[in-house]
Formats: C-alpha cells, structure tokens, sequence
C-alpha cells in the first residue's frame, strides 16, 4: 500500500513491477492510469475553439495525502488485496500527460477490478484536487460533475 | 478565539488571498463558522460559490454541526475535481 | 483493436504504450494482468502439498484468435472504446509468469473499467484455452470454475 | 458423409488421439453426431468428462440441434479455462 502526489511523471512498467512484486502471489492486478484528453476552452463559436495548452492540478497538501490513504485503507477493508498504489500528480500538464496511476493486485480479478474502480471513483471527488485550464483565451476552473458524485452510491 | 482559515482553487482566487485569521468567541459549529465568513472576509464571493464551498477540519470534510475549537487546521475550497 | 496468442513473454510496458498510442484522445486506461499463482496438487496431506512446477496452457489454434476477435468486438460495440488488445499465452509457464493481458482505452474511465472485465469474463469460458498443472505428482487438468459461468451473467 | 473431428485438452488425453474420422450417412444435428461417437470412438470415455463436453462447428460453439454437414470443421473439448 502507498499512495505518492507529485509534480513529475510517473512509469507505469515500474510503478507495476513494484506492486506486483509487493504483492507477492498475486494472481490478478489491475492498472488504472488517467491521462489528459485534449481540452477546448468553453467559447461557443467553433472557431474559436483552441486547443487547451495546460491543465493545472492544484491540491491541499497533507489532507491530499491523507485523503488517499484513507480511500486505500477502505478498499483494502472491503476487497482481499495483496498490493494497492496511487499516484497521483499535480502542478501543470498537457494534453495526453499522465495525471493519475491506480493499481491493485488481488489473489481474484473481480476484486482487482473492483477495488481499482472504487479507489478512482472516491479520488475523483473525495481527494482535494482542483483542474484549471488554460488557453490564450483565459483561464477557467473545471466544475465537478454530478456523474462523479454519483458514481460514488454504488459502493 | 483565531481561527486561520485557508482556502483553495476558485475560492481562493475569488477571495484574492490564500487564507485568513477570524477572531471567533468560543468553539463554533462549521455553520456558524461560514456565517462568520460569508459576513466578513468572504462577503463579496459570488453565491454560486459560495453555497458549494465544502469545510475540511483538521483535514477532513465536516459536517455543518462539527465543532471548531482553537487551534484546529481549516481549509475552505470548491468541490474536489481530482483524477 | 488486435488480438493475439503466443508461447513467449509480454511486456506490459509496450503493450500499454501501443494501446494508448492507437487511441488518440483517451482520459482512461484499464490494464488487466494475470499472474500464474503458486498452485499446490490435489494431495489430501499437507506434507504431500509440494508446489507446482507447471502450467501448461493448451488452446484450439485457429478458434481461439476468432472467439477472442469477437469478444473484442463484442465490447467495442457495448462501449465506446477507443482502443482494445487481448495477449494469451499459451505452452508451460511457471509460478509469477504472466498468463494474459487485456487493453481498454476510452474517453470514459467507466467504460474502460467495464470493458476490460467483460473482455476478461468472457475469455475465461468462452475462449478454447485449458490448463493442465504438473507436479512431481503428475498432471491433473484445471476443472472449468462454476464462479466462472455465473460471471457472465452480470453481462 | 465423412467427419473429421478434433478433440482437446482432457478429451484428447481420455482418447488417445487427437482426431477421428467418422462415417455419417447424411448431414446431421449435433446431439446425433454427439450419440455416434460415444457408440464408436469415444465409447470407453468417462460419463462426467462425456457429458460436459462442448462441440465447436467450424470453430464456434454449437448447440445440440446445429446441423453439421460435410466440410464442417468440428471439435470436441471439455469446458474452457482460459485467463
């Protein structure tokens, strides 16, 4: 179990190896990894819609971590884990960038899969993490959707 | 008692400053604690955002009854938008 | 999309890479790994529990690459994915020696999620693979996995 | 007719052989050609591994009342287990 928050990129081969070799007889892992889509700013005419330059991830350090740690310890409580991690970066990112690393590895794939899917659902909107995005047009918070707070009632 | 009171994201933006000290008589509850706010350093934030603003106490959301006593970490800030 | 099986090695490293260069414009990756967990015999006694030396992983040449292109294609109709791969392998493996590897790359984190399992679910009893473990005890085939079955029926 | 039809896995190993050819007089179901085998080549076959098996028709799983006619490719195996 660990969960990093970080400026710079992370390696899915490595952050993989390390869990599964934590993990020890791990018959399942499952690898979650978020990346940033291409971004156009909110102007209502298609011409002038550029391409987002930079997505800016901002956090409450010390709560963040905390935050994930706890959304770790809960799926270890509910689910037969072997090896759990989140990464998570924050500062600014491009279209296509790696923002977000979940993995867990289980001894079956249905709690693999589910332990992965539950800790990103509650990260995305129980870990304090705020997206900005910018173009030449400005800059522009990103709201929280109703479907993220919604995916979190079937747990 | 002071309370230091930080803020993040939007609200932070809005609010101009990265936190603030409010002189408070006694141990409140996170509603009233807002009350305070919204009449004072946070006046001039819009209602939109307001009215989301969630309350971290010693870095965990709380509920409006939760108690703030001297010397707890408060942190005010938008809905979360992480992975 | 791409389906393959094969006696060598995979690196999952490449594998995500290609998916995730293949999908464009995706937010979200799901990576499914199976691991050959340490496997014990039948043997009633514990002392004669010795672990496993072999799996061996039998298919149906020819069949086996058609039921997974249309387990692939099956959930490329069910979710909007932007990129898919399944790797099987097949021939003797070992204790810690990678089994198969499925790929879901979607704008939407949930449909990768879901996408991979079904993928997973279904290449379970649905693709002509069979496995025999070895022992210094001799070879016993892996019965099919009630468990397995009813896994379908969430689809 | 003439059928050539695979076995796999366990089936094989129970047979003895990987295939056997087996003279039908007309296309058939599936449930017919399952009943001449089992009085012909897989006859010595053990009931609980019999009667699980599956018959794939040129490489898809088929059902009892299929139609195989001459040409088909037809296989025999025990459930799978793959992943």
């Amino acid at each position: 179990m660990s969960v990093r928050v970080q400026t710079e990129d992370f390696c899915v081969q490595r952050e993989y190896d390390e869990v599964v070799s934590e993990a020890g007889d791990a018959g399942a892992v499952v690898l979650f990894c978020g990346l940033v889509r291409e971004l156009y700013d909110g102007s209502e005419s298609s011409a002038d819609c550029a391409a987002v330059a930079t997505l800016t991830l901002e956090h409450y350090p010390g709560m963040t971590e905390k935050a994930l740690a706890e959304i770790e310890a809960q799926a270890c409580t509910r689910w037969p884990l072997l090896a759990t991690r989140i990464v998570h970066r924050v500062g600014e990112l491009s279209a296509k960038d790696q923002i977000v690393l979940v993995l867990a590895a289980s001894p079956h794939r249905h709690a693999a899969f589910e332990a992965a899917e539950f800790m990103m659902d509650f990260l995305k909107s129980r870990a304090p993490f705020w997206k900005k995005q910018s173009s030449a047009n400005g800059s522009i918070w990103i709201d929280s959707r109703e479907s993220d707070a919604q995916s979190l009632q079937r747990w | 008692m002071k309370l230091h009171v930080l803020y993040f994201a939007s609200l932070r933006e809005a609010r101009g400053a990265a936190s603030d000290v409010v002189e408070l008589s006694a141990p409140v509850h996170v509603a009233e604690l807002l009350a305070a706010l919204r009449a004072g350093p946070l006046s001039e934030i819009d209602e939109a955002l307001f009215t989301r603003v969630l309350v971290a106490v010693n870095q965990t959301v709380a509920g409006s009854d939760q108690v703030v006593a001297e010397g707890d970490e408060v942190a005010l800030f938008p809905p979360m938008t992480g992975g």
